[in-house]
């Protein structure tokens, strides 16, 4: 019941293949679901475990994330009991290979040694945010402590083909089954693209306070970033003892556009639905005011999500509706999903379309894309009445 | 410390009239409007009105009461040294000090009070729906120079008599009290919303607890005692929406009401939120069966029946074939399939099982209590 | 919600022996050490020992205490759906819920202890200065797979008599409780310290309710029972500092020890924190003719006289010339100059004008009460 | 009592002079007066006067600033009517007018027309971090109202040498006495060096909504930074009623080591620590945990200012000591500042010495500057025992 894990979260993620909807926000507080940002999963899963502190690694655009997280309190990650939201100032960290500042690098190590050091925990936590899941870091640990493991990592079996092709995932292998020695792990990349189950790794790591400061230096001595699967390797490396703790719930790596577009579907789904937010471990979020969502007299809504203090008279398909968005009258939408703010005028078609925050849509308007390529509007934008675009015509 | 003004909003009633609903919780923690409890209007008025010391008066069953108010976070009323304050019955070395009125759960909190040295005390029950800026009544209370404003609200003439009466002069001066006239003289009844200099009613509940008069309750003894000694009593007119939710009948036409999105109390309005403290919920999800028309849902639903003209409250599932049709549905109930609700309130908890019905008319709105289970079995048994 | 174990803190009691220091003020709420009050170090336990939902019981003026606990943030227990609650007294449709002693304010709270569904409760009182890790208590409970454990205290022999003490076998389980004998057959006095397993527990206190025993007190009235009826209650040692400062000696004397900066209690051991809600203040200024010497000074101080082996407390003023020895000194006192304090314990808010005395000795400590005036006049009149 | 003033902190302060200790921290987190840091005195001010709503702009550098503030619940500026912290991205800030980057400069007005719509405020204060003081807001505020003025600034009359020569603050000057209209500014720097009384502008700026946004117009056009003086001199280009509202309290306009060191030791005298610290308007930090100050049994402690969590069994005398230092016995330390989790040896001499957070000083350790210049050691620093170290002598 006491505080064992230290958590450490690298979100100096990758985004280049999610704009424009990371623009100007990382991964980790790219919204989902109606009403969560990315970064409430792994922070939940924090929570429900009691672990009391964190530290968050940073880059430049990470202002949104501040001000979600705010002093960390709805997550008690502000616990003075040892707790606390350390952040780091991380513009540098995507060049700690190329450039080699000095002075940077000791204070990037030592900020790691320190906030390990003084959380007091038996066990060190890494992993990131864009692997989307409700995972219970009580079993990893259970596990981990039952098989005497050096270092432990999180994996989900899965069809290499429900990843892209050149995704930046890791595949892992097991001497005999998957309760063995994690023997081998393997850029998913490098795996041949078909129809086979792989062991995907999910960058859920934990490890050993002392095993910790051994990668660390490892990890000083070779300038790396410190993450969950570099770690593993040092582990392989090294001939340590390395396990699996297979995780059997939703999980979705979120790396482009098509597979955060299809993430939102596949929630759309009730059993992936329930996998994530019907468990006993709740998923937390930074709380919102604003009165329950109204149906109009002749709004149809159908296998859809919405968030509160929305205002629905058209209708609504497949689709999801973050807080106060507004459908107007005569107008469908479906296969979609609309972001915080966004207002949508009457008489309008939408399908296949993500609208980023605060988008303002006429009357009349008409936008259609592809499952696999849906049409991407970027916050704040303005649609106006009678406009007509359709996936390949030019927006 | 000093404030210029305090509120004390009084929460320790029963609400008797509304029978199994304030059995286990007290009147003003029932829930309302699919988010709030009925505390949430006289808080968030209080925070909306700048207003940020409040002590909240409460006696009957407080447990969902107090864990609901808190610190006062989500009204923004956690500030040092002050913000959101409960009040319980305590003992001392005087004895038991229990609240046996209005005036008396004043009196028995002075210490409270007086450690914000106040100049003005806004007395408020935590019962009604309403949006109000207090800061109106009490430049209204300054201009007039009062000892005492009353809030009222000029309801019909064939209301009145169930009423109690403020006949007021030219210059909204109160100069008779009618606690429910048989033939009113006026129609402005009292809103059980007070404004009092603070020094003023604190030196008349102390010197009448030692003398034959006991200053118990507002209404019946220190506003009569006021007006006997001239105080100067000013009524101040409300003429916005405001409900009373006493009995079954007006909580679940009040909830009706606010379906309309054109409702008067305008519970979208940006400029005067109303505040709650609400679950973590994951939002609401409206299955390939389910239809929902002129309705407010609320985070955590789960919809695949049909839901017309009602109000379902946090994580409320709704079964394939079921209707729900004019009623208030409070959280975490669980509807089967096949089930019938029309015209009802539906307890928090509550569960209505396969081929269920609850089924009212109107002026005999049918009650489901707090977590109390009817119908067949379980679709999963 | 399912919660392992729920702490429970009993802080209703007045602690009578405290004379004026508990007049206005439960003795869960009376100062200590400068910066705490009593009750921070069962809370603080409690947050250490990683017990995140905390329940206190109030009852005797509790104000100061239901103030200083709020919202558990201090101490990190502001958790979601649990933390720290205050449960007090409130009357119901059975009437009126008073606490008439220790096991009665756990049954009156049955209601609350069930929203956790916890497999354990741990009985705390908050009147003790210790440091202690509930968690091993906890284990030593689970690895006995006892129904009660009981925290006992070595005491020294002499000292027996005036406790209630265990007389246990080999295992440490307890076979006997002799409350206060005269000749005791043990030294292990009971710290008033308990896990239960709720579920056993909920079952004596409901069940004994309707019988001619009446379950008021654990230890008159439930530990009894649960020896006659061979229940497997256990002892568990506590072999580190423990102080009850349940009078004005033992008070005073507490503060004295907690000078000495090799302490048994290790205040400054950032392991094991004692938390406290605390005003915010500026620093203390230690003025040209200041001394300060063997002594702990608190934020806010302003010292102009001597200060010898003593404690103050946030905000103490302290003029020229005056003296202050072997003393412990409450928040926000105003010391004048040329006063000599010694061996005295000064209420918060007391004020001692130029050239007062307030001096005690050994066994008879001086006290002034809260907000307590004596001396001539204000340096400033 | 209603939230009338919207806030507006720019916190791109100039630093340089101050290094070493703003190398890591902007000046808004610079520590001052044992426990609080310079912003805790523009945010109290807002507290004091029941402002629940703050936008602040912040450098690079601001992520000291960040774990201070976390949600700004300690000043009330987390009230969900209206509230909050705003923050920024703004690395290109101190570009502004060099680089010209289109999108960066609409976000940024944008942001500040935004704040200030949201805010539904009436009024708009717009306030830095380095003109430490303790002023009532609701005092000018009501000045303002009461010249029913167009823009007033608040000001206190110094002598020109309690400046630096070089300061970059303005000198205000009036049209008949302090109570009529304040009509020239002019850079302080360019004002004779001599002992005659100026009016020096606090940088503690208010004017109406609309007053604000038409100025905001005037930035946005000719792309200067939002800024109190720079509002002020707008409205003088544009012949606007502006008054000066006379502030009487402490003042001293921090910008480089010795302002930082002289307002310390300033602060010492009693005068000046009352004027900041027992006015009816409480200054408010971050609250922290830690036992009551140890003083030993030969400690000797005179005119000296001491946090919370310290032990001292040495001589301190015209000194600062922050949280959780610690001084040896036979040490002497004198007119210096000791900042947080500093631990001095036995048998030192320290004199007109400033020590950043966490340094370790050995024993015999002998450290000496001046009071013109006093030696400042960076965070972190370990001083080895035996060391002498004379202001001049090479560190």
């Amino acid at each position: 019941m006491r505080n064992k894990i230290a958590a450490i979260l690298n979100l100096v993620e990758d985004s280049k293949d999610l704009r424009p909807l990371t623009q100007n926000r990382p991964v980790a507080s790219l919204p989902f679901a109606c009403r969560y940002r990315l970064i409430d999963f792994p922070f939940s899963a924090l929570y429900n475990a009691e672990v009391n502190s964190a530290a968050l690694f940073i880059s430049e655009s990470g202002h949104s994330l501040y001000d979600h997280i705010r002093s960390g309190a709805n997550w008690g990650l502000d616990s003075p009991v040892g707790g606390g939201v350390f952040t780091h100032s991380q513009i540098e960290l995507k060049t700690l290979r190329a450039e080699r500042d000095e002075e940077f690098n000791i204070t990037y190590f030592d900020n790691h040694r320190k906030y390990v050091q003084k959380s007091k925990a038996d066990y060190v936590l890494l992993c990131g945010s864009n692997m989307l899941s409700n995972i219970s870091l009580n079993a990893i640990l259970q596990y981990h402590q039952e098989k005497n493991a050096d270092i432990t990592a999180a994996f989900k079996k899965v069809s290499r083909k429900a990843l892209k092709k050149d995704t930046e995932t890791f595949a892992y292998y097991f001497d005999g089954n998957e309760d063995d020695y994690l023997s081998k792990m393997e850029k998913m990349s490098e795996v041949p693209y078909e129809d086979k189950t792989v062991s995907l790794g999910m960058n859920y790591v934990i490890m050993g306070k002392e095993v910790f400061n051994r990668y660390l230096k490892k990890a000083e001595e070779g300038n790396s970033r410190i993450d969950g699967n570099t770690f593993l390797r040092y582990s392989l490396e090294n001939g340590d003892k390395a396990y699996g703790y297979e995780y059997t719930g939703y999980l979705k790596s979120i790396e482009d556009i098509p597979s955060y577009f299809e993430a939102n579907m596949e929630i759309l789904e009730e059993k992936n639905f329930n996998a994530l937010f019907y468990r006993n471990d709740p998923i937390i979020t930074r709380p919102r005011h604003g009165a329950p969502t109204y149906y109009g007299p002749n709004a149809v809504v159908n296998n859809a999500l919405i968030a509160s203090d929305c205002e629905i008279y058209g209708k609504v398909e497949n689709s999801l509706l973050y807080r106060q968005t507004k459908i107007r009258e005569d107008t469908e939408v479906s296969c979609s999903i609309i972001m915080h703010g966004t207002k949508i005028g009457k008489n309008c078609y939408l399908k296949y379309v993500i609208l980023d925050k605060n988008i303002k849509v006429g009357d009349n308007v008409h936008l259609e894309g592809t499952r696999e390529k849906p049409l991407v509007f970027k916050k704040g934008d303005t649609i106006e009445s009678g406009k007509v675009i359709r996936e390949g015509s030019k927006i | 410390m000093k404030t210029e003004i305090l509120g004390m909003v009084l929460a320790g009633g029963q609400g008797s009239r509304l029978g199994k609903l304030t059995k286990q919780i007290a009147k003003p923690a029932v829930p309302f409007g699919g988010k709030y409890r009925i505390i949430d209007f006289a808080l968030s008025n209080c925070a909306n009105s700048g207003i940020t010391n409040v002590g909240v008066v409460t006696q009957y069953q407080p447990l969902i009461l107090n864990e609901h108010v808190g610190d006062g976070a989500p009204w923004g009323l956690n500030r040092h040294n002050g913000g959101a304050t409960i009040l319980q019955p305590y003992s001392s070395v005087d004895g038991e000090k229990w609240f046996k009125g209005t005036a008396h759960a004043i009196y028995q909190n002075i210490d409270y009070i007086d450690q914000y040295n106040p100049d003005y005390v806004l007395v408020l029950s935590g019962d009604h729906i309403y949006k109000m800026d207090y800061e109106k009544m009490l430049n209204f209370h300054k201009e007039k120079a009062a000892s005492l404003t009353v809030g009222v609200l000029p309801v019909s003439w064939d209301e009145a008599p169930r009423f109690g009466i403020m006949n007021t002069d030219l210059t909204n001066r109160i100069i008779e009290f009618d606690e429910k006239p048989a033939k009113p003289k006026s129609n402005l009844a009292s809103m059980g919303i007070y404004i009092f200099n603070w020094p003023r009613l604190k030196q008349y509940l102390q010197d009448n607890q030692s003398k034959t008069r006991n200053m118990l309750d507002f209404g019946g003894d220190v506003i009569p005692a006021y007006l006997d000694n001239s105080e100067q009593v000013f009524a101040y007119a409300f003429e916005d929406y405001w409900k009373d939710v006493g009995t079954i009948e007006s909580l679940w036409e009040a909830n009706m009401e606010f379906i309309n999105p054109d409702h008067d109390l305008n519970i979208r309005d940006t400029n005067w939120r109303i505040y709650s403290r609400t679950p973590d919920c994951p939002p609401q999800f409206i299955s390939k069966t389910g239809k929902v028309t002129n309705s407010m849902i609320t985070d955590g639903c789960y919809v695949s029946g049909e839901v017309e003209h009602s109000i379902l409250s946090h994580n409320v599932r709704v079964g394939k074939g079921s209707v729900v049709k004019d009623s208030f549905v409070m959280a975490d109930v669980v509807i089967g399939e096949n089930v019938h609700i029309e015209k009802a309130i539906i307890g928090e908890g509550a569960r209505i099982y396969d081929g269920g019905q609850v089924i009212g008319k109107d002026k005999d709105i049918a009650v489901l209590g707090y977590n109390e289970e009817i119908g067949g079995l379980t679709h999963e048994e």
